[in-house]
């Protein structure tokens, strides 16, 4: 038996978690340091991963199986798809650029007891997800994958709930009491969807007798698992419930502007450009081959759903007054465009919102991130602090364009890519749902034009006028994620070979076809 | 029936022969039962102790003998597992009073292993601080001295404790070992005062707070004695449609598999209202003890006035007794009365789940809150013992297993966050416990997200086993409930950790105390064992699934 | 006559008893009442013993008079010291626990 | 050959990468790299043009395939690059002017402290123009369409510390925006009816497909090209964008960028041809567009705005020929390149009249500024002559053409199309002149004024360095901003001649568009005539309203119309109320909308079981009674139940 890597990606940020919680209080350098190396290692142990796979091989490659918990028929199985290799890749890449970006964010100011490590917690607390999320994406097996779905939901509460912005316009403990309400929120919601999940999962398992994806899918495919028609709607619903709140999809989206809102700038990252994408992944990989019928059957609804959300998130963006809200529901504008391209059950909608999962990965968290460190020079998450940052800081507006642009799917920059195949895989099953979510993209350009002009341009304000540039350790953070969003938005190929294969066989999963083009233009 | 018949039963009595003859002489298979008696031995030498050993060292002696016989039952439980008597050698034992099969042993293992735990958290002397000079546990130094009185002050002074405790203990557990493998109601009624007197005097004799244990152990006292009238009733009334108080007997008679009825019996022998009113009223004393609603009013009022140690002993235990019983009860006595009595358990399962839940969210006081949460996790369990199958037995033994060791941690915890008044048991002063030992509350916090459910926490593999078996069992419905109770528990749960990391710490806030090897044993074994069964709960599910079968 | 008065006597006993439990507010009183909802119980026991025509029923009276004495013992044991402490013996006044 | 056409985008890309990564230590040099970099593009672009020559027709078209972008199982779009004759008009266009606006800005930028990102800027536009007509599939041109977006995004807000400037940078990308959204449909429109949106099998296949698909193809493209080319009705953000430096006015809102909107529309000529109603759709927003701009025109005392308004109507000129089928496209691309060289100077003119008034704008506080700057007035001039259509001048050639060709049409609709340009022709020369007159003759309305009206105060900040108050002094820019006019007069003199004479234009181009002689129901002499007769009367009241009295410095309150006009005809207003207003109120109620329904409903739900749990809370009342009470009546219910369940 080869080299475990799946296990050895996803439990390496795990000791590292552990280890960096038992950083001693008074080595808050070291904890972080310690952090930032795990963090690297994982990517490498990711890029080998990337490696390794091979995108014209079968279809989960570098599969584990051990037996785990034989009365529930829960085994341990990993094995990846081209989906998720790209999302772990796009996971411990974000990492490194996550930890860097939150370095001072942690650094206690009360005095607790001596025992009080916050900013060992706060790392640890990361690299704790990274791995949840890792191996969420690696599971094979809906019972495991389910653990830590859920589980996930405990370190991210912390993060949420423990650590905040700095400054606030309210004082400390108004801000701690948002900040626990907005971790409540977040847990209640996704709990509520998770045990919702957990029903149909007992249901799925009453149905199937056990949790194997393949063997799952398989009995479908072959017919020797038959639901009853209902049975199967009812556990697609439970799944995809619990999803479409980690999504987050309307009407189901009101916990992540307080998520966004009251957590410092890498959290947030963390949040949307990170876990987030496990609901998305989770339609993908779970709802569509477990019930392939239930899930055509709720398409039609479901797509109306990602409609609203697009348009819905943007107003809502245009309308927010702090810069942290204004993209968590720009964000959510993007979830619709990426549950439109899973449901359009097309390859270029499913490639391209796969694609659009990795690219928005990348650009909320260069967008975030420049806007944390806007913030926290200012003290404020209000639009209407700022102004004329541009002329004092040329270097941070410019990166904030950059990532603002990214965010409105400029052409030339990744999202354009993604967002560009969704709209083209839906429109050719459903024109109008198509042509409708096109003005997403004129409502986007709008909110982050407006974003830009307010905070950036005009006369500068008087708080502004001393604001340093991005420093060092920013530029660091910032500079390879532009240029990464820079480069696969001219050359996606890379990306694109390898989720293709993943989503064709997705597609056949669900028994459907491309539609042929009216007129054979092009010769195959 | 008719006089004469009547009057035979004496004649031949008295013409008889050689009566001592006719007197079969009772046989005891001594070995199988030798868990029970091993305890209850042990007990009485500990009330010699009491009797002859110096004040001075009989906490010692006492200490010393109860751990040795809890841990030699337990020893003796494991033996007869290994021997076969859980599976194939099950059989009823001591003329029929006791069946050794799975159930009862797997549980009797539960008990007596909580019960070492308790004792450990009974015989912690390290929390209090030292009065005059003596280190003092939890119990009030002397139970018949008036509070605040004179005479207390004294004892005090003297450095009494009242080490009756541990035979108390001792003799509880006793009854509790017997209760779930009692196999006639009139031994289950026996076990039942067995195990639940000593638990009433238990619960008067706090150190602190001594008005609020005394009330908590009077109304424990009433409402107890209360519904054991009820099932004492409900005995006598399937005695009266049975003729018998053997499990087996009335389960033939109610599966109408007895032959010849005496015709002079016929009017009351199988009489279906008699079977109905006595059923409800046996199973509607052991919800009270399981504290299913509308059983549950005393649960919260008792866990807060007892002293924690023995709350949480009580709280884990009791439950699993009382819960062994009702499933012999329901599998093995009533399984021909499944469809009469399945809907009215549906119905308690759902208001308890529901009930425990919702109420606990407004909770103050971090005792009575797990009091509640103890009331959801009752009606969780009775979820699976509903599903009437053997995964529905085996879920149940295992949820048992898991919660009893979270419960009697978590109260051990509770045990160590310590004011001027003693225990700083409203929430109120749990604040910011995170930041001053971060340690203590993320132990807490595991015990909490174990009670949430949590996946990785023996909470979820036990939620999880038990859904899966009501599911199976077609109650499709409950599991759904139940998971919509999960989230509302979750709440309170989750309000607590809110409150312990998130919120400032009080400059009047409790401290932590430091206890002794004995507490950390306890609140060890909990998280271990939480986590344990949460990831790897293979092996212990195959044990209660081994365990899963009664012996009829 | 018909022993099933006696079940029926019984029953009055024991519905007396609860009523009692339910109605009264001194503790020895309820106490008082608890035993003779017991007793009742034993009334039962005996009558459908002789019913059955055999002697499980009474032997199971013996027990319960044993358990119901233990009862006392422990019973009698925490109500004084209430009482002692409270110099009440009224069960509405204990109530510092609520809600 | 073909190799060298990637180094063509290269080369600009490379110096806006260079200038805007580069850093301060560029900024002495920044705006010499950024010149000689569009220098280079045009000798590229010269040397392709000159091979191109060398061939024969059916020979010169060019094909670079890079890589491979989106391949995702049908959808399969290139980074190929494809030179023609048509993109080759364009390439030397583009980068011709633009090496000459570079060279101009060097000059004008002169004392601007973020001049290095000007020109990063200037380069980066003139990469994605070049890429947007050298794509070969309609994806990567809606990349390169996008990118002259943002460059002109970026450029006209240059001086962001403005309000006005910034409000104008985002109008002008979000009204583009709209028109994006039409090229993406319209891409999508061709995919699934055609399986892809490369020019060469798109346009082979057209005949294959019903017309109705076609029809709305075409529709999407003309809605890009009204969002790009600032055709009614998106036509408002080409006014604002004049608060950009005057340079880039000249080289993106005059010369180039707008002219794209033309260029897709002849590019995607064979869909149009196969799409009637989609033609005629296009002729009339050119027709409404060459008069819209033109009255607006006649109205603006801003020198800037009236020549916005007058590119807009040009621009309608060629949309109008370009709807006219093969027979106009020619023609449409003949009038784009000759507007672009006189436009240009036009704006460069204008530029340098500012430069030499200490920005001043108003042409009311103009006049008689022939003397102080001869240069200037000669090019400017000439460009003048030129746009009205003097015989013998480019405008005259071009735009001739065009009215022949709309007439041509025949028809009612010739009549009115012919009618409409015809009308267009008049008011040019009259607002042209009123231009003319008002800036270099009459008397010297700036002597003794409050200088620098408010709204043009802080306008560019090259000011800070003249003299704030007091009176202007104006005076002849340097050579560096001179010669580029110089060039561009010469362009606009000789161009339309050295175009048309011999059809040289139309032989070139015809390989490409196709061209047909339609049956014009007028004589080539009726229509020259008649333009003729247009461009004097226009000229004539001109001269007789503001050659002949003097001008009033402050405006006059006007007629209605003229009042309209001077509000863009009452367009923005219409936008405002609409759009913004409504939008406001939109998004304000959703965000409402949000906070208490969606929201609500959660917490609500929270709040309710946490009053459920307060009430049933009470039960638990502390009175041991009572809690028999509910022991009792549960007992009672169970036992019912129970009996219950076997009575039913």
């Amino acid at each position: 038996m080869s080299f475990p890597l799946l296990t050895a990606t996803a439990v390496l940020p795990a000791i590292g978690a552990v280890a960096t919680a038992a950083v001693p209080a008074a080595r808050r350098t070291a904890a972080k340091s310690l952090a930032l190396l795990v963090s690297l290692a994982t990517l490498a142990l990711a890029i080998t991963i990337l490696v390794r796979f091979d995108p014209d091989g079968g279809r989960y490659q570098l599969t584990e199986s051990h037996a785990w918990i034989a009365d529930f028929g829960v085994r341990y199985e990993l094995g990846v798809d081209g989906i998720a290799v790209a999302l772990i890749a796009l996971t411990a890449l974000l990492m490194p650029f996550i930890i860097l970006a939150g370095w001072h964010d942690a650094d206690p100011l009360e005095t607790g007891s001596k025992r009080w490590r916050p900013t060992q917690g706060f790392f640890a607390l990361i690299l704790g997800v990274e791995a949840m999320v890792i191996i969420s994406f690696e599971a094979t097996d809906v019972f495991l994958f389910y653990i830590f779905f859920e589980a996930m939901l405990i370190p991210m509460y912390f993060l949420i709930g423990g650590f905040g912005d700095r400054a606030h316009e309210h004082g400390e403990e108004a801000a701690s009491t948002q900040r626990s309400y907005a971790a409540v929120k977040f847990l209640l919601y996704n709990l509520v969807g998770g045990l919702i999940m957990l029903a149909a999962v007992i249901g799925l398992y009453v149905v199937a007798g056990n949790f194997s994806l393949q063997e799952i899918a398989q009995a479908r495919a072959n017919g020797s698992l038959h639901m009853a028609t209902n049975t199967e709607r009812w556990l697609f619903l439970g799944f995809f419930f619990a999803f479409a709140v980690k999504a987050p999809l309307w009407p189901l989206h009101t916990w992540l502007p307080n998520a966004m809102q009251e957590s410092t700038a890498p959290v947030a990252v963390l949040i949307t450009a990170v876990v987030d994408k496990v609901g998305t992944f989770a339609m993908l990989r779970f709802c569509l081959q477990l019930f392939p019928e239930a899930s055509k059957w709720a398409t039609p609804a479901i797509l109306v759903l990602a409609l609203i959300s697009i348009i819905y998130g943007a107003l809502l963006a245009v309308g927010q007054r702090d810069i942290k809200r204004l993209v968590a529901y720009a964000s959510i504008s993007h979830f619709g465009f990426i549950i439109l391209g899973i449901f359009a059950m097309t390859s270029q909608g499913q490639s391209g919102a796969t694609l659009y999962m990795v690219n928005h990965g990348i650009s909320t968290a260069a967008l975030m991130l420049v806007a944390g460190f806007l913030i926290s020079r200012r003290g404020s998450r209000l639009i209407a602090d700022y102004g004329g940052v541009q002329k004092v800081a040329p270097v941070l507006a410019g990166t904030f364009l950059i990532g603002g642009l990214a965010t409105l799917s400029l052409p030339g920059l990744a999202p354009f890519v993604s967002e560009f195949l969704v709209l083209v895989g839906t429109f050719t099953r459903y024109p109008a749902i198509g042509i409708i979510a096109t003005f997403g993209i004129v409502l986007a350009a709008l909110y982050t034009l407006v974003l830009y002009q307010r905070t950036m341009t005009g006369p500068v304000k008087q708080e502004v006028s001393a604001m340093p540039d991005l420093r060092a350790r920013e530029l660091v953070v910032v500079a390879p994620l532009i240029v990464l969003l820079i480069f696969l938005g001219v050359y996606p190929k890379p990306v694109t070979d390898i989720v293709n294969p993943a989503v064709k066989s997705t597609l056949s999963d669900v028994h459907k076809k491309d539609p042929k083009p009216e007129v054979e233009a092009v010769a195959k | 029936m008719s006089a004469s018949a009547v009057h035979s039963l004496w004649t031949t009595a008295a013409t008889a022969a050689d009566p001592i003859s006719k007197i079969p002489a009772p046989k005891i298979e001594y070995g199988q039962l030798s868990p029970t008696l091993i305890v209850v031995g042990a007990a009485i030498v500990g009330v010699l102790i009491e009797a002859f050993v110096p004040r001075k060292s009989r906490y010692y002696a006492q200490v010393f003998v109860s751990a040795v016989a809890l841990v030699a039952a337990f020893a003796a439980v494991v033996a007869l597992a290994a021997g076969g008597y859980g599976t194939t050698k099950a059989h009823i034992a001591a003329m029929g009073a006791i069946a050794v099969d799975g159930p009862s042993l797997f549980l009797q293992g539960t008990i007596l292993l909580s019960g070492l735990v308790g004792l450990f958290t009974f015989a912690e002397r390290r929390l209090d601080p030292e009065t005059h000079g003596n280190r003092v546990d939890s119990f009030a130094a002397q139970a018949a001295s008036v509070p605040g009185s004179d005479s207390e002050k004294a004892a005090v002074k003297a450095g009494f404790t009242t080490t009756e405790v541990f035979p108390l203990l001792l003799f509880a557990i006793a009854g509790m070992l017997v209760f779930p493998s009692a196999n006639d109601l009139l031994t289950l009624f026996v076990a039942l005062e067995v195990f639940s007197l000593p638990l009433y005097l238990l619960c008067a004799l706090a150190r602190r707070k001594r008005l609020m244990s005394q009330e908590a152990a009077v109304k424990y006292f009433l409402l107890g004695a209360f519904a054991s009238a009820f099932t004492l009733f409900g005995i006598a009334l399937l005695y009266g449609y049975a003729g018998s108080v053997s499990y087996a007997t009335i389960a033939h008679v109610v599966d109408g598999s007895v032959t010849n009825v005496d015709p002079a019996l016929a009017n009351t022998m199988g009489n279906d209202a008699l079977l109905l009113v006595g059923g409800a009223m046996i199973v509607m004393g052991l919800l009270f003890k399981v504290g299913a609603i509308p059983f549950h009013m005393w649960t919260p009022d008792v866990y807060q006035g007892a002293p924690t140690p023995v709350t949480g002993f009580m709280a884990a235990a009791t439950k699993v007794a009382a819960f062994g019983a009702l499933l012999r009860l329901l599998y093995v006595v009533l399984p021909g009365l499944r469809w009469d009595w399945r809907p009215v358990m549906w119905a308690v399962a759902i208001v308890t789940m529901l009930g425990g839940a919702i109420v606990a969210i407004t909770q103050t006081d971090i005792k009575r809150l797990l009091a509640y949460s103890s009331i959801a996790h009752a009606g969780f369990i009775l979820a699976g013992v509903i599903a009437t199958s053997k995964d529905g037995v085996s879920s149940v033994l295992f949820y048992l297993g898991a919660y009893s060791f979270v419960t009697i941690g978590a109260f051990a915890v509770v045990t160590l966050v310590r004011d001027a008044g003693g225990e700083a048991t409203h929430l109120s002063k749990w604040a910011g416990l995170g930041r001053r030992s971060p340690l203590v509350a993320a132990v807490f916090a595991v015990f909490l997200l174990a009670f949430a459910g949590i996946p990785l926490t023996s909470g979820f593999a036990g939620k999880f086993a038990v859904f899966k078996a009501a599911a199976e069992g077609g109650a499709a419905p409950l599991v759904v409930v139940g998971v919509i109770s999960s989230a509302v528990a979750a709440f309170f749960y989750i309000r607590v950790i809110v409150l312990m990391f998130f919120s400032e710490p009080r400059p009047d806030g409790p401290t932590v105390a430091v206890p002794s090897p004995l507490t950390m044993a306890a609140i060890g074994l909990g998280v271990a064992v939480t986590l344990v069964l949460g990831v790897a709960p293979q092996y212990f599910l195959d044990l209660a699934a081994q365990a899963g079968v009664f012996v009829r | 006559m018909n022993p099933v008065n006696y079940l029926y006597l019984a029953a009055l006993l024991f519905t007396i008893g609860a009523t009692g439990v339910l109605i009264r507010r001194n503790a020895i009183v309820v106490f008082m009442c608890i035993e003779l909802m017991l007793n009742a119980c034993n009334l039962a026991f005996v009558t459908f013993s002789r019913m059955h025509g055999n002697l499980d029923g009474q032997i199971i009276a013996f027990f319960t008079m044993v358990v119901a004495a233990a009862e006392v013992v422990v019973g009698l044991a925490i109500i004084v010291s209430l009482f002692r402490s409270r110099h009440s013996a009224s069960v509405d006044d204990a109530s510092l626990m609520k809600l | 050959m073909e190799n060298l056409i990637a180094l063509l985008v290269a080369a600009p890309l490379l110096g806006a990468a260079v200038l805007l990564c580069g850093g301060r230590r560029l900024d002495a040099v920044g705006q010499w790299i950024g010149t000689v970099l569009a220098g280079a593009s045009f000798v590229i672009g010269v040397v392709l043009f000159a091979d191109m020559l060398g061939k024969d027709a059916e020979h010169r078209i060019l094909i670079q395939h890079l890589w491979t972008w989106i391949p995702v199982e049908s959808f399969q779009a290139d980074v190929t690059f494809r030179l023609d004759q048509l993109s080759m008009t364009f390439v030397l266009l583009i980068t011709g002017v633009g090496s000459l606006i570079h060279l101009y800005s060097v000059g004008y930028m002169e004392h601007d402290e973020r001049r290095r990102r000007f020109f990063g800027y200037l380069n980066l536009f003139l990469a994605a123009m070049l890429l947007l007509v050298l794509a070969d599939n309609y994806l990567l041109l809606y990349v390169g369409w996008e990118g002259v977006g943002l460059a002109s995004y970026l450029l006209i807000g240059f001086w962001q510390h403005k309000p006005s400037a910034a409000t104008a940078a985002k109008k002008a990308f979000l009204v583009n925006r709209v028109g994006d959204m039409g090229l993406s449909i319209a891409i999508m429109l061709m995919f699934t009816t055609f399986g892809t949106f490369a020019f060469g099998p798109v346009f082979s296949h057209v005949g294959e497909t019903g017309e109705g698909k076609l029809t709305a193809i075409g529709l999407m493209l003309l809605l890009a090209a009204c969002g790009k080319s600032a055709q009614v009705p998106l036509q408002s953000w080409l006014g604002d964008a004049m608060e950009g430096p005057t340079p880039v006015s000249a080289l993106i809102h005059a010369a180039t960028m707008v002219t794209a909107g033309v260029y897709l529309i002849v590019r995607s000529g064979a869909i149009f041809n196969a799409a009637p109603d989609a033609q005629l759709a296009v002729t009339v927003v050119g027709a409404v567009t060459l008069l819209f701009g033109a009255i607006v025109g006649c109205a603006k005392d801003d020198i800037k705005k009236a020549l916005a308004g007058s590119t807009m109507s040009q621009i309608g000129y060629m949309v109008l020929a370009a709807g006219l089928g093969p027979i106009g496209y020619v023609f449409a691309i003949m009038h784009l390149v000759t507007h672009g060289f006189f436009k240009a100077g036009l704006f460069l003119g204008a530029g340098s009249v500012m430069h030499g008034m200490n920005d001043e704008v108003d042409m009311r506080k103009y006049g008689g500024l022939r003397k102080y700057m001869p240069v200037t007035f000669i090019t400017f001039g000439l460009g003048y002559l030129a746009i009205i259509g003097f015989p013998g001048l480019s405008g005259f050639f071009s735009k001739d053409k065009i009215i022949e060709a709309a007439f041509a049409k025949g028809g009612t609709e010739g009549w009115i199309l012919g009618g409409a340009a015809l009308l267009g022709a008049a008011i040019t020369a009259f607002y042209m002149t009123r231009v003319m007159l008002m800036t270099f003759f009459g008397e010297e309305r700036w002597r003794n004024q409050p200088t620098r009206s408010p709204e043009a105060a802080s306008a560019e900040p090259a000011a800070e360095h003249h003299g704030e108050h007091a009176e202007p002094h104006p005076h002849e820019s340097p050579k560096v901003m001179t010669i580029p006019m110089i060039v561009l007069a010469v362009g606009s003199v000789f161009g339309g001649a050295f175009f048309s004479i011999g059809d040289r234009f139309l032989h070139w181009l015809e390989p490409i568009t196709g061209h047909s002689e339609g049956n014009s129901p007028l004589s080539a002499a009726t229509v020259t005539g008649g333009t003729m007769v247009c461009l004097l009367i226009g000229v004539g009241i001109a001269y007789a309203m503001y050659g002949r009295r003097p001008v009033p410095s402050v405006a006059p309150r006007g007629s209605l119309l003229t009042r309209a006009a001077r509000r863009d005809l009452l367009q923005d207003d219409f936008n405002h109320v609409v759009l913004v207003r409504g939008g406001e109120h939109l998004t304000r109620s959703l965000v409402y909308v949000d906070h208490t329904l969606v929201d609500g409903v959660v917490n609500g739900t929270a709040a309710s079981v946490g009053g459920l749990s307060g009430r049933m809370r009470k039960l638990q009342n502390g009175f041991a009674r009572s809690y028999a009470v509910s022991m009792f009546g549960g007992a009672a219910i169970l036992v019912a139940a129970t009996l219950l369940m076997r009575a039913v």
